[in-house]
């Protein structure tokens, strides 16, 4: 290893402390020129936080940063940006009301005479997602995109600059494999351009389908820097949690019992429920015990099915009946009246309130359920909280932590635990596992399969099949809003046989 | 994964023109309140009559064009009553009493203006305090300094500051304009090309979309945010000058509570409070808007007080809510 | 109790001019005060006795709004413009565009500072600083055989207003005179009795030797005996109160013993507002300056006019 | 330890300002602090800064639920106005102004009229959508209207001892407006922090869309709120009123939704809605009507009142400001090894 190129970033002894956690303890790391470099580490060991603490954004406690061998210090992620240090931090930080040309170039627009060129704006913004393969009306607000979309642009706007490190912070959390496949296409020309790029996931594959080497960290603490070929998954996945892992495999091969679950009552059932301009008509039926997956590439439309499923968006044309009886849905409150919970994909804009305690955060449904005033008393609130603490492993495990103070990860175990506690008949699960460490979300699987089984039915979108496979006893398959067609989980059914569903369209 | 099975663009083409619908009915509920006018009051359907608004409010437009700024940020700007009236004491005590010319008064005045805009916004910014209890402090501030500078009105009887005060500029039809309105014009122009065609103007549009976002995406929040209120100093010290010229006086009480007018325009206008919405069109009708109700009022000639107040709360009233559903309905 | 006339309600939109009828605009302060409110019903009564067409406008203190009625009363071609002055300063354009509309002008309240006088007709309205003076000329006629020094509080109005300047330079140009004489605190009420309420009492607590208290309206000193009555002393008595306007309650309590001494400010300017229009309208000569005629009240006075007061 | 936990309180800055301003106090008049029984009721200028900081307590205590919503209320100056003039109005029209009976009805009418008044505020914010600056703009500019439309205009004077008492009468010899300050004030901090009302209020203020996701009907929490804050705001009305015996439609209750929002963001609750603290309010209303009471007890001329306002205001904020404390009270003493580090990130950034 020592006769690595000089590398072009280095940290030595990184301090970091947050009011009551150390987040960084003396964390040496260092980066090459061309290589792809990942940093490894459980929910909460501290990667977003020594991104952060390199670009700026937050003041390094101790420890000295060099650039090119001269120490830097910056100010934020302006004059981290100015060096040639381009970054995609965890959540996506793009600004919703501008368009999405702006949001790729705002701050480098192309201009003449101080004047900003739009016509120029729009051109190279298409170009740019063209680039990774995408096409959207680059004039319309961004808020109108999905979540994935809005990934999308935000990598498209840190490779745009022609910067000599690029960081990318858990970027393919919801992206399905297509696209995950075209950012990595970028990933490798950019580094055969020599550029040093860090890379943060917790999806083992990709680590190993992209990165040289790896860093891991642990509670904040350094553990080493390793060859992804030296380092094996199961070791690496060893090192990140400080002990064997052994029953992480054991779910894949639970039995899964589809007849029965199509036997049981229909819980839930649509009939050509739809809405103009979202979905299209489509007719699904949900059993109680059943878990149904959906499956469809980005912006395919599951979002919306589970949206309307929730009365969250209101339904113009179909009908839904819970329970056996026919309902009209007009807000998420009759939907949660009807024991029907939504967990949305989108934590940061649908999910969390920043402000409030874990505490607050993970009763709030449950609450709302039951008015203002029938307050959940406070052991019980104890109870249901340190529960799913510690069912989910959240991490730090202080339920009066303002909830925005936590790692991504485990953000989004409090918004999965607030959905667990109100122990609804449907449970929608939207991108559940977006941001979380492989312990726990083998935990997470565990805990739907368990939900089930005990009567719940569970509707699971993910945009990793392997995941929707594992857990369903039926998949949806969605593509260009559509669903095009249900398909009983049986031995047949594989990830090949999803992905050419999707590209078909169902029709084979 | 070949390219046709990624769906991601979504019909953004209605979306575009979505955008402008408040304005739209904003202007034409105006043109509707013009001709409700128009056919109520005799002599009330005249250009001079759609000019005076201009006339009447051009440093209500200044004012409120610096408001545009603060408010796409998501800030509130509370001082530019009290600075309207500190610019009007300044200028008409430095002429008057110590025989200042014009031309030195007034570059003193936008001065002193932005300097306190600069320094709200650093204490914003860089101390990290809610921009309404800084703008409230420097509120009591400049009108404390008004009153330090004298109670009393002072009249202008600078000769120059005068003409230009008086000088009406002709229109065809017996129609006229002042050089207040010209200035006013000028800066809405002017204003409305930064918003939309400079970065500076960009960025306070993402600052308002999302701070935190803008901060990350590393555009420059302190300067921005700084350059926000400077600009809104700026406008109220202009609008100032616009006020002095408009009653060639002085006075500490002058301009009380203009800062909800100012508001209210942007916020009339379709802009929203919590920032990164809206357009400076909006805010031209918003003041109009404004104008207009007042010149009705004042056309209705048989309101007592109380009335009088009624009477614009329910206009306001009428106004909003039919700009609200009808927005509503379209989009 | 108060009688809830019925001038209030909107009725028929104004024809303009048209007709021989003569047609006034008028654009008042505001409503700020009780005063107020009484000086505009003035207006418009007697508006309505002597057949003159009102065009009444109020412009809620504020100098820009009665810029813009005046205006708009040029626009709707009236015969004759009056209005009381929120400010003295700053009329110069306006009025000179009423000037070129030959619209005469007719100032009532408050005067206005501009150096071409034939800007308007004539002002008709009390003088402030004169009722400062008689203020403190009733103070030094009181204690002219006290040679201990008088201690004196003062409640100011709005800060900043022409009547609260007014009435502060007239009374200290009278008192000033006299050593024995000593503001010890003066602070603004703000013309309303609850400001007027909770300075006097600071004051109270403050200063425990008052003598005197002189307040710039009515309302203010009626805030005042409150405080002075709770602090367990006796108004008019322990510590003697002066006032100015003399509307009903403070009459009544001028009356009953509470005030020691009030300088009326009449509100009822209407009937001479009306005579002068018509005579302007008319072209006649009328004098620059009519005064209101004005008077005081001592607690004798008060009783013998309390029956008779219409305001 | 506890020393530095005290200190670190959010709240001990704006405690600390208002000590300060009290000793300013006893400096020019030694006997500030003193309180006294005069005529069997508390007299002192410690009792004058409750009594006469009481309606202001109230209207901000209603103004931060609204703005904990994420909201503003522009029109509780109007609303004080016209429940006072109503309950006058009411009670000039009695046979017998002393009648208990009268006056409750009057009191009655008035609350219930603030009431409904609120209830319009809320419905054109949560149900027709308009931005709550706007939607309460217009019931402060045409309430005041109302006010003196009810009053003509003239200041209605009462003669009625069972109306006086509310803000200006003693019960148990304690200021009765403060004994009615302390009740709202504990029913409201009862539904807010022993039932779950704050919970789903901050939740409202803190995510709108992520709350409607949750199933909170934050549509009739908003109305409610504002329907409180009117209400608050009447009682307010009522007390000043009553300690003058007289409504008067124009200057009753002018300006005093600033200092109500001013007495909130004192007390530390963000203008953007979420978490809010009924206790700051407390604090902040003090602080604000202390500083009152401070300039007519040292004499502050009125043409500096406002100046020495601005110095105090600055004074709490940047005292209150962790930024400002960081960037310029602990350059001197740099951070020592051990200490805490520096406790603030430069930005709030989620994850
Ligand atoms: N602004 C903050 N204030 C207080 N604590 C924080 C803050 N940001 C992060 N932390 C804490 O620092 C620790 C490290 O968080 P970090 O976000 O770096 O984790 P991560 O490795 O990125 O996890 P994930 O995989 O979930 O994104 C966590 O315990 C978190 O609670
Ligand atoms: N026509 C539309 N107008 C406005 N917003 C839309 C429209 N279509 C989709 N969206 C937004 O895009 C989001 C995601 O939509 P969609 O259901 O198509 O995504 P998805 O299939 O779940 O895929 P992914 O989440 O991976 O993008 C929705 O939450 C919605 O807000
Ligand atoms: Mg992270
Ligand atoms: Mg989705």
């Amino acid at each position: 290893m020592d006769d690595a190129p000089a590398p072009i970033l280095r940290m030595r002894g990184i301090c970091k402390e947050f009011p009551g956690v150390r987040a960084l303890s003396d964390v040496d790391f260092r980066l090459l020129p061309g290589e792809v470099h990942a940093l490894m580490g459980e929910n909460g060991a501290g990667k977003s936080t020594l991104i952060k603490v390199l670009t700026g954004v937050h003041a390094v406690d101790g420890g000295e940063i060099t650039l090119d061998g001269a120490p830097v210090s910056f100010s934020g992620p302006l004059a981290a940006q100015q060096a040639g240090i381009s970054t995609v931090y965890q959540e996506v930080n793009l600004c919703p009301n501008l368009s999405v040309a702006e949001n790729i170039l705002i701050g480098r627009e192309p201009r003449r005479l101080g004047r900003i060129r739009w016509k120029e704006v729009r051109r190279r913004a298409a170009g740019l997602l063209a680039r990774l393969e995408l096409d959207v009306d680059v004039s319309a607000p961004l808020s109108s995109c999905s979540l994935a979309v809005q990934q999308m642009v935000a990598i498209a706007r840190a490779v745009d600059v022609s910067a000599r490190v690029l960081i990318l912070d858990e970027p393919t959390s919801s992206l399905d494999a297509g696209e995950v496949e075209q950012l990595f296409r970028v990933m490798r020309r950019l580094k055969a351009e020599g550029i040093a790029i860090l890379f943060v996931s917790h999806f083992l594959d990709q680590i190993y389908e992209i990165a040289d080497r790896m860093t891991i960290l642990r509670d904040g603490r350094l553990v080493g820097e390793y060859l992804t070929s030296e380092l094996g998954q199961v070791e690496l996945v060893g090192k990140m949690i400080g002990k064997e892992l052994k029953d992480l495999e054991t779910l894949e091969n639970a039995p899964k019992d589809i007849a029965a679950a199509e036997r049981s009552r229909p819980f839930a059932e649509a009939r050509s429920l739809g809405r103009p301009g979202s979905v299209e008509p489509f007719t699904l039926t949900i059993h109680e015990g059943e878990v149904v997956g959906l499956a469809g590439l980005l912006g395919s439309g599951r979002t919306e099915i589970a949206r309307l499923l929730f009365g969250a968006d209101h339904a113009t044309t179909g009908e839904l009946s819970v329970g056996g009886t026919p309902v009209t849905l007009r807000t998420p409150r009759a939907a949660t009246n009807h024991g029907i919970a939504f967990c949305s994909e989108n934590r940061r804009a649908e999910g969390l309130i920043p402000d409030l305690s874990v505490r607050e955060n993970i009763i709030l449904a449950l609450q709302a359920a039951r008015g203002w005033a029938r307050p959940i008393p406070r052991r019980t609130q104890d109870e249901l909280v340190d529960k799913y603490i510690d069912a989910l492993k959240i991490r730090p495990a202080d339920p009066d932590r303002p909830v925005k103070n936590l790692s991504g990860g485990n953000q989004q175990k409090v918004l999965l635990a607030r959905w667990l506690i109100v122990e609804p008949k449907l449970l929608i699960l939207d991108e559940p596992t977006r941001g979380i460490d492989v312990g726990a979300k083998a935990e997470i699987q565990r805990l739907v399969v368990e939900l089930s089984d005990g009567g719940m039915a569970v509707l699971f979108i993910s945009a990793e099949l392997e995941e929707v496979l594992r857990l369903s006893h039926k998949v949806g398959v969605l593509r260009d809003r559509r669903l095009v067609a249900e398909l009983p989980n049986d031995d047949h059914l594989t990830t090949g046989v999803l992905m050419e569903t999707i590209a078909s369209g169902g029709r084979s | 994964m070949s390219s046709d099975v990624l769906t991601a663009g979504r019909s953004a083409v209605l979306r575009g023109r979505q955008r402008y619908l408040p304005v739209l009915v904003t202007a034409g509920l105006l043109v509707a309140m013009f001709t409700v006018g128009g056919l109520r009051y005799e002599a009330f359907a005249s250009g001079q009559i759609v000019l005076n608004v201009f006339i009447d409010n051009a440093f209500l437009l200044v004012l409120a064009v610096g408001m545009t700024f603060v408010i796409l940020t998501g800030g509130i700007d509370l001082s530019v009553g009290a600075v309207v009236a500190l610019s009007t004491m300044v200028t008409a005590t430095l002429m008057t009493d110590h025989g200042w010319s014009p031309l030195a008064t007034v570059p003193l005045v936008l001065l002193i203006g932005s300097a306190l805009g600069l320094a709200m916004g650093c204490v914003i910014h860089y101390f990290d305090i809610q921009p309404f209890i800084v703008t409230l402090a420097g509120m009591f501030l400049a009108r404390g300094l008004c009153y330090v500078i004298g109670t009393d009105s002072i009249p202008i009887t600078e000769e120059t500051y005068t003409a230009v005060a008086q000088t009406q500029i002709s229109l065809p039809g017996e129609m006229h304009l002042s050089v207040g309105v010209v200035i006013a014009l000028a800066v809405v122009l002017f204003a409305a090309y930064m918003l939309h065609y400079t970065r500076l103007g960009r960025n306070v549009y993402a600052i308002g979309g999302s701070e935190q976002s803008a901060l990350l995406m590393g555009l420059p929040v302190a300067r921005t945010k700084i350059a926000v209120y400077t600009i809104s100093g700026f406008c109220s010290a202009l609008g100032g000058v616009l006020f002095s010229l408009y009653t060639l006086s002085g006075y500490g009480l002058n301009a009380l509570g203009m800062e909800l007018d100012a508001i209210a325009a942007v916020v009339i206008g379709g802009t929203l409070l919590t920032g990164g919405s809206g357009y400076l069109l909006g805010t031209v009708l918003g003041v109009l808007v404004l104008g207009l109700i007042q010149t009705i009022i004042s056309f209705e000639g048989t309101l007592s007080p109380w009335w009088t107040r009624i009477f614009i709360g329910l206009l306001l009233f009428v106004f909003i809510l039919l700009q609200r559903l009808i927005s509503v309905r379209r989009s | 109790g108060c009688g809830s006339g019925g001038t209030t309600s909107a009725s028929q939109p104004g024809s303009g001019g048209g007709d021989d009828k003569i047609t006034m605009g008028f654009s008042q302060v505001g409503a700020e005060s009780g005063w107020r409110t009484a000086n505009t019903k003035s207006v418009q009564e007697s508006a309505k006795t002597a057949g003159i067409e009102l065009k009444f406008s109020d412009a809620q203190q504020k100098q820009e709004n009665q810029i813009k009625a005046i205006r708009s009363f040029i626009q709707q071609k009236v015969d004759v413009i009056a209005f009381s002055p929120v400010v003295e300063s700053g009329w110069d354009t306006v009025l000179k565009e009423a000037k070129n509309a030959k619209i005469p002008v007719i100032l009532t309240d408050r005067a206005v500072d501009s150096a071409d006088t034939s800007l308007y007709k004539t002002f008709l309205g009390s003088d402030f600083v004169e009722e400062g003076r008689k203020a403190g000329k009733w103070l030094v006629e009181e204690y002219k055989d006290s040679t201990e020094t008088v201690n004196i509080v003062e409640l100011q109005g709005t800060t900043g207003s022409a009547p609260a300047n007014d009435r502060k330079a007239g009374f200290a140009e009278v008192i000033g005179a006299d050593a024995k004489f000593k503001v010890i605190a003066s602070q603004t009420g703000d013309f309303t009795r609850a400001k007027g309420k909770e300075v006097m009492e600071a004051f109270l607590k403050s200063n425990p030797d008052i003598d005197v208290l002189y307040a710039h309206n009515d309302d203010m000193g009626l805030g005042a005996i409150e405080a002075i009555e709770g602090a367990g002393k006796v108004p008019g008595k322990d510590i003697k109160i002066i006032t100015v306007d003399a509307v009903k309650d403070g009459m009544q309590a001028l009356a009953d013993g509470k005030i020691n001494y009030i300088v009326e400010c009449s509100p009822l300017l209407g009937p001479q507002l009306m005579d002068l229009a018509k005579k302007v309208v008319a072209g006649e000569q009328v004098p620059t300056r009519v005064v209101t005629e004005e008077t005081t009240f001592t607690q004798e006075q008060a009783k013998q006019a309390l029956p008779t007061r219409q305001y | 330890m506890n020393a530095a936990a005290v200190i670190r309180h959010r709240l001990f800055w704006p405690a600390a300002v208002l000590v300060l301003l009290l000793a300013a106090n006893v400096f020019f008049t030694p006997g500030f602090l003193s309180v006294e029984l005069k005529d069997g009721h508390l007299y002192g200028s410690l009792i004058d800064i409750a009594r006469f900081g009481a309606p202001l307590i109230l209207v901000a205590t209603g103004m931060t639920l609204v703005i904990a919503t994420g909201g503003i209320d522009l029109s509780v100056g109007s609303v004080v106005a016209i429940s006072g003039a109503l309950a006058c109005l009411w009670i000039t029209g009695l046979d017998d102004q002393q009648s208990t009976a009268g006056v409750l009805t009057a009191v009655g009418i008035a609350l219930g009229l603030a009431l409904f008044l609120g209830l319009c505020n809320g419905i054109l914010v949560a149900g027709i959508g308009i931005q709550p600056i706007i939607a309460t703009l217009i019931l402060m500019v045409a309430g005041r209207g109302l006010a003196q439309l009810i009053t003509d205009g003239q200041i209605l004077t009462v003669n009625s001892a069972p109306y006086k008492l509310i803000g200006g009468g003693y019960w148990l010899t304690l200021p009765f407006g403060v004994l009615i300050v302390a009740a709202v004030l504990a029913i409201t901090a009862f539904l807010t922090r022993r039932m779950a009302l704050g919970l789903l209020l901050e939740s409202v203020g803190g995510n709108a869309t992520a709350s409607r996701l949750a199933g909170i009907r934050s549509r009739g929490l908003i109305v409610t709120v504002y329907a409180f804050c009117a209400l608050c705001a009447g009682i307010a009305g009522l007390m000043i009123s009553s300690n003058v015996s007289s409504a008067d439609g124009n200057n009753a209750g002018l300006w005093i939704e600033l200092d109500a929002i001013l007495a909130v963001v004192i007390g530390g609750t963000s203008l953007a809605g979420g978490r809010f603290s009924l206790g700051g309010t407390v604090l902040g209303a003090l602080v604000i009507q202390t500083l009152t009471t401070t300039i007519y007890t040292i004499g502050i001329p009125p043409e500096t009142t406002l100046l020495f306002k601005a110095l105090v205001v600055v004074a709490v904020c940047l005292l209150q400001s962790p930024a400002f404390r960081e960037k310029v009270l602990n350059r001197r003493r740099r951070r020592p090894q051990s200490a805490p580090a520096s406790a603030d990130p430069k930005v709030k950034v989620p994850a």
